[in-house]
């Protein structure tokens, strides 16, 4: 097998990955970099990212104030320090990125501009139309492009970390365009891998967004935190659960039921506002847990829109006007058009509730340090507790900037210190990853699909951990889970070639989501109470005294995942009640 | 998505295989697929893959038209997978790799030779007036944000290549994906490093390679127009020439 | 998973003298390119009636009668048609040259475009005129 | 790779090229109303010289000419490039030393009126 010895290896190029990438070669301009992704980076789910991202500007907002979004919007979930050091270094990161060259939309004065954001109280989201995510991604992969010291490994799929006394030491990855193995020895290693969305049928998400970073990190020994926080973005088109952004509503789309009655008013979040003059923090602008959920309620009463695709809403942005739309929201537009045969200008389309974001991941420190030493996360993969039980929109496009940016930084004091590893040792175990995707590419005998047990795990989330769960129904996915992780060791590869092999990769994520999906079941079964994202039928009051508390789970072999629990961090804000009403203001 | 709507159409597709390790040349495999009007052709092969074929190889991430993984040739024309609705084609859909790359496996081309262009233009910015963050952003109107914003959407599908018929006879061109990225810098306020940029895209490899054929705009999914780019950078590098060499006291 | 390197890409050659058979915009690319065999061949032949011009009213006469053959007259409807054509496709392109911005916004291409079409109506009824037609 | 020399000619191709779209149909127009018996007035002998023999007449014949000849020549060196004429050094060199003796042959002959 061939080794490829580098300083720091990272896995991911999205933004999270280019970000701590970048801050590697500027910081630490000595070290060897290895910039591994299973995709080009510009094709890294990042450049999904529509709305934008949240970083105090303007002479009306503060500090404080991000941070009591942050944290309320989070259900007081939120590690309070990470919080803090995120939002300050929110606005230095997005002004870095404006020196790089990202197109920010701008006032007519030059300087850039901001728009609301659902549970933000200010104004305070940085946008590039609605194209911010990709234009993010593509400023940072272009920026990275002047440093010489980034070696990038395109289309390289990462499928173990190589683990010797007690620090993280390289991994092993698959060329997919030759199909071989290779060992990428590394003084440390950052896994920026970003989500999982694709464990579930109806999601926003990639195709890449299986989860591998979460399950590398988890099957070494990580705990993955908060995994049962799923977050569903109110608006996805019905058919293809493509994502309209929540800047849909910002500008001033308004959610209609089939009466066309405005009815996120009656969850809370009244009393009605001007129809094109959006509120902050109230309506349409509440938080994504709140208006999914109401939507959840509309189709319980029956007061649902029936579509081709299942029970809908409406969303309706047609008094926004053609000029407008065009300039804020162009993509909405095309979108709508292609995938609906709609034209919002023109018409109401349904929406649905869609699976869009996971609060949960590797565990780290605000560092971005995990519990394994040498190893470091960050993005959307990592869990450093920002987001709590419910993430503000545009507060991760943010998050994958500074904590990307950090993990790099801890990496490079990390490396400094670092001992030189036992050849011997790391040899054995990358052939011991070598031999186990060999086994699988060389099986013949298995009765089990890919395609098949794929859909049976993601019906069985949308069943169980949808946004209203019952411990019956998580026992049921927790159950059906551990059966088809028994069940993946009898699946079959058709595709026997070596040369960019999809069916082999497609078989490693499956594998990938399913140790992700067990660890969302398990630590849902065990929150008994309802907390931002995560909402019971059987237990629907929020438990300070039990569950103000992350949830751990610990990678257990075929067994399912143990689960512990850390204490959040509180420095001032002490849980209290989100009001998404505008009536008190 | 209601099963019943499936097979609402059955649609043929012809798609390009190609095994480096069984094949000595591409060839076309039939298939007959059960679809639904309103999916796009990226769903009908993610349908193929799933139910009929697992080992037919192609990419895609996004299935909303950005990631720019999953651009091929449908009918003869580049186009993005995710893009190409049904209901705009007839029931027999040709599908091959792009046009103008080398076949790793299928419907997969190699990439590198673009990616190594676009890191040659030098597709950041060279800033002309220096400053740190914390002095702040620097400050750009509306409309000097619009003169380059076209030029930014490119999502690096690489369709604009396979339609170039310059590039396809020429592989060394740099091509119009990437000279459009290097024209976008250098019309961005903030940027000094235009002189730098000149010395890669002013070449013969660069934009005179270019006939101003104009099937890059006309494929193009993101309306980057990258005609107009190359086009804006010949007019450009003719002024430049001619101040270079009859009137260098004005510049260098 | 084999040790072995299976990577053979496989390049499709690009038929170099008859590629732009493959698609129709190419055709239309090649027939806008072969304007230029007939615009110069005019070019010439408006070379050769300055040259007659500068001898004296007969060799003038004589290249008047000249046009008048039937090859003559069959070339320049062929030129005319090409040179039509040229026209049409140089303004339909030419904004992409001459990007304009009025304001804030970015003009679209039909400004431009149009512009030249306008121009190109005046300037032509302007030279009949000139010319004594009407 | 050092900078192309090409912009020398692609001034005066486009220049040219936006020159002869303006009024090279209606320049054909006119010679082929003449062709068909149809003479404009232009075309007499005695108007058309003194118009060549002004200033004004001589600079318009001479910039029509000298750009369409050059336009021209620089697309067709690029045509035969796309019919597979690979030797475009060559090429360029033919086409461009026609055009620069019809310049100059614009240049004699309307020194001669
Ligand atoms: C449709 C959509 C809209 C969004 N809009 C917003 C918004 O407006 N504001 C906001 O703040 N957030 C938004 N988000 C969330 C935000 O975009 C993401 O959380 C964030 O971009 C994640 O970045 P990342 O760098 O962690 O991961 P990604 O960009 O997903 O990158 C993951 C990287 O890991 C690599 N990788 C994964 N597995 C492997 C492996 N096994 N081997 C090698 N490489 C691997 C991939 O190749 C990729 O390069 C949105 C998300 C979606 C889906
Ligand atoms: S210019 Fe257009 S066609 Fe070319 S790579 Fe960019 S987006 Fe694709
Ligand atoms: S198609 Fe090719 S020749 Fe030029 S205008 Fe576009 S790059
Ligand atoms: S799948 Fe991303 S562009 Fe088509």
């Amino acid at each position: 097998m061939e080794t490829i010895q580098t300083d720091v290896a990272i896995i991911g190029a999205g933004g999270a990955g280019l970000r701590a990438a970048i801050a590697l070669a500027q910081e630490a301009p000595n070290l060897r970099i290895a910039l591994i992704s299973k995709v080009y980076p510009m094709r890294s789910h990042t450049c999904a990212a529509e709305g934008g991202a949240a970083g105090v500007i303007k002479p009306d907002d503060s500090f404080d104030q991000h941070f009591h979004d942050t944290v309320g919007g989070g259900d007081w979930l939120c590690d309070q320090d990470a919080v803090e050091y995120h939002i300050h270094e929110a606005p230095k990161e997005l002004l870095q990125l404006e020196h790089w060259g990202c197109p920010w939309n701008r006032e007519p004065d030059g300087s850039v501009a901001v728009r609301p954001f659902g549970g933000m109280k200010i104004k305070r989201t940085w946008f590039a139309a609605d194209k911010s995510g990709f234009h993010i991604l593509h400023t940072l992969f272009q920026t990275s492009l002047q440093f010489p010291k980034i070696e990038r490994y395109d289309e390289y799929f990462a499928t173990d970390l190589l683990v010797d006394d007690g620090r993280c030491q390289g991994l092993t990855a698959i060329e997919m365009r030759s199909g071989q193995m290779r060992r990428f020895n590394a003084k440390a290693v950052i896994i920026a891998g970003g989500g999982a969305g694709r464990m579930f049928p109806f999601n926003t998400n990639g195709a890449i967004k299986t989860g591998d970073g979460m399950a590398l990190a988890y099957r070494a020994g990580v705990p993955l935190k908060d995994m049962e926080f799923v977050q569903y973005h109110p608006t996805g088109l019905p058919n293809t659960g493509t994502l309209l952004t929540e800047a849909c509503r910002g500008e001033g789309g308004v959610l209609l039921n089939k009466d066309n009655y405005r009815f996120l008013q009656d969850y809370g979040m009244g009393p009605e506002t001007p129809k094109g003059q959006p509120v902050l923090k109230t309506m349409e602008l509440g938080p994504r847990d709140r208006v999914s959920q109401a939507i959840w309620g509309e189709i319980q009463k029956g007061r649902a829109v029936k579509t081709d695709w299942g029970d809908c809403v409406w969303l309706d942005m047609r008094h926004l006007g053609e000029k407008k739309i065009d300039e804020r929201l162009p993509f909405v537009r095309d979108i709508c058009i292609s995938y609906l045969g709609m034209d919002p200008v023109k018409e109401m389309v349904p929406i649905r509730p869609v699976v869009h974001y996971m609060m949960g991941g590797i565990h780290t420190d605000t560092k971005a340090a995990t519990s394994l030493p040498g190893l470091f996360a960050a993005g959307e993969c990592a869990c450093v507790s920002i987001n709590g039980a419910n993430r503000l929109g545009s507060n991760s496009l943010v998050e994958i900037l500074v904590f990307g940016r950090r993990a790099g930084l801890s990496a490079a004091e990390y490396v400094g210190g670092a001992k030189p590893g036992n050849d011997a040792a790391l040899t054995a175990q990358a052939d011991a990853s070598q031999a186990r995707i060999r086994e699988l590419f060389m099986r013949n005998q298995g009765k089990e699909s890919i395609a098949g047990l794929r859909k049976e795990m993601t019906d069985t989330m949308e069943e169980g951990c949808g946004i209203y769960r019952t411990q019956e129904g998580l026992e049921k996915t927790s159950k059906k889970i551990s059966e088809l992780r028994r069940r993946y060791k009898e699946i079959t590869l058709h595709d026997k070639t070596n040369v960019y092999n999809t069916d082999l990769l497609t078989a490693l994520e499956l594998g990938n989501m399913l140790d992700c999906a067990e660890a969302v079941a398990v630590s849902g079964r065990e929150r008994k109470e309802s907390r931002g994202a995560h909402q019971r039928l059987d237990y629907t009051a929020r438990d300070d005294v039990k569950y103000l508390k992350h949830s751990m789970a610990y990678f257990n072999g075929l067994e399912s995942p143990r689960i512990d629990y850390r204490d959040v961090v509180i420095t001032k804000s002490q849980p209290g009640v989100r009001d998404y009403s505008g009536a008190k203001k | 998505m209601s099963d019943n709507r499936l097979a609402a159409r059955q649609i043929e597709l012809e798609v390009l295989r190609y095994n480096p390790e069984t094949d000595q040349e591409p060839k076309f495999q039939n298939y007959s697929v059960p679809c639904i009007n309103e999916w796009c052709v990226l769903d009908a092969l993610n349908y193929l893959k799933d139910n009929l074929d697992p080992t037919l190889a192609y990419r895609w991430s996004c299935h909303m038209q950005v990631c720019g993984s999953c651009g091929m040739m449908i009918n003869g024309e580049p186009k993005l997978a995710c893009k190409a609705m049904l209901r705009d084609y007839p029931d027999t859909i040709r599908i091959e790799p792009l046009n103008h790359f080398p076949i790793e496996r299928d419907l997969v081309t190699v990439a590198d030779d673009f990616i190594a262009k676009l890191k040659r233009v030098k597709p950041y910015i060279i800033p002309g007036e220096k400053r740190v963050p914390t002095e702040g952003e620097y400050k750009q109107t509306p409309a000097q944000l619009k003169r380059y914003r076209q030029f930014a959407m490119c999502i690096n599908c690489m369709l604009c290549y396979a339609a170039c018929p310059e590039y396809g006879l020429q592989p060394k061109f740099i091509g119009p994906a990437a000279i459009s990225l290097a024209h976008r810098y250098n019309i961005d306020s903030r940027d000094g490093g235009r002189d730098e940029r000149q010395e890669e895209i002013a070449t013969d490899e660069g934009v005179w390679e270019c006939t101003f054929v104009g099937a890059c705009s006309e494929v193009c999914p993101k309306h980057v127009d990258p005609a107009a780019a190359l086009q804006q950078v010949k007019a450009a590098s003719t002024v430049d020439w001619y101040l270079e060499h009859f009137m260098s006291w004005v510049k260098k | 998973m084999g040790e072995k390197m299976s990577r053979r890409p496989y390049v499709r050659e690009v038929p170099p003298t008859t590629w732009y058979f493959r698609m129709p915009r190419y055709m239309r690319y090649m027939v806008r390119e072969v304007t230029s065999i007939f615009i110069g061949i005019y070019t010439v032949i408006m070379l050769v009636g300055l040259m007659r011009l500068s001898e004296g009213p007969a060799q003038w006469q004589s290249f008047l009668d000249a046009l008048k053959s039937p090859g003559s007259v069959t070339f320049q409807v062929l030129a005319l048609l090409f040179a039509l054509y040229n026209s049409f496709t140089w303004f339909n392109v030419a904004p992409k040259a001459l990007p304009l911005q009025f304001g804030e916004d970015m003009a679209p291409d039909s400004v431009v475009a149009i512009g030249h079409y306008v121009v190109w109506v005046l300037l032509s009824i302007f030279i009949l005129f000139w010319a004594g037609v009407f | 790779m050092a900078k192309s020399n090409k912009p020398i000619i692609w001034g005066t191709f486009a220049a040219g090229g936006e020159l002869v779209s303006l009024i090279m149909p209606v320049l054909i127009l006119l010679t082929l109303l003449a062709a068909t018996g149809h003479v404009p007035a232009i075309f007499g002998y005695e108007k058309l010289h003194a118009f060549a023999a002004g200033w004004f007449g001589k600079l318009a014949i001479f910039v029509v000419l000298f750009l369409s000849l050059w336009s021209q020549a620089h697309r067709l060196r690029i045509t035969c490039f796309d019919f597979g004429l690979r030797a475009d050094g060559l090429v360029a060199f033919v086409m461009y030393i026609l055009a620069a003796l019809g310049s100059v042959a614009t240049v004699v002959y309307l020194a001669r009126i």
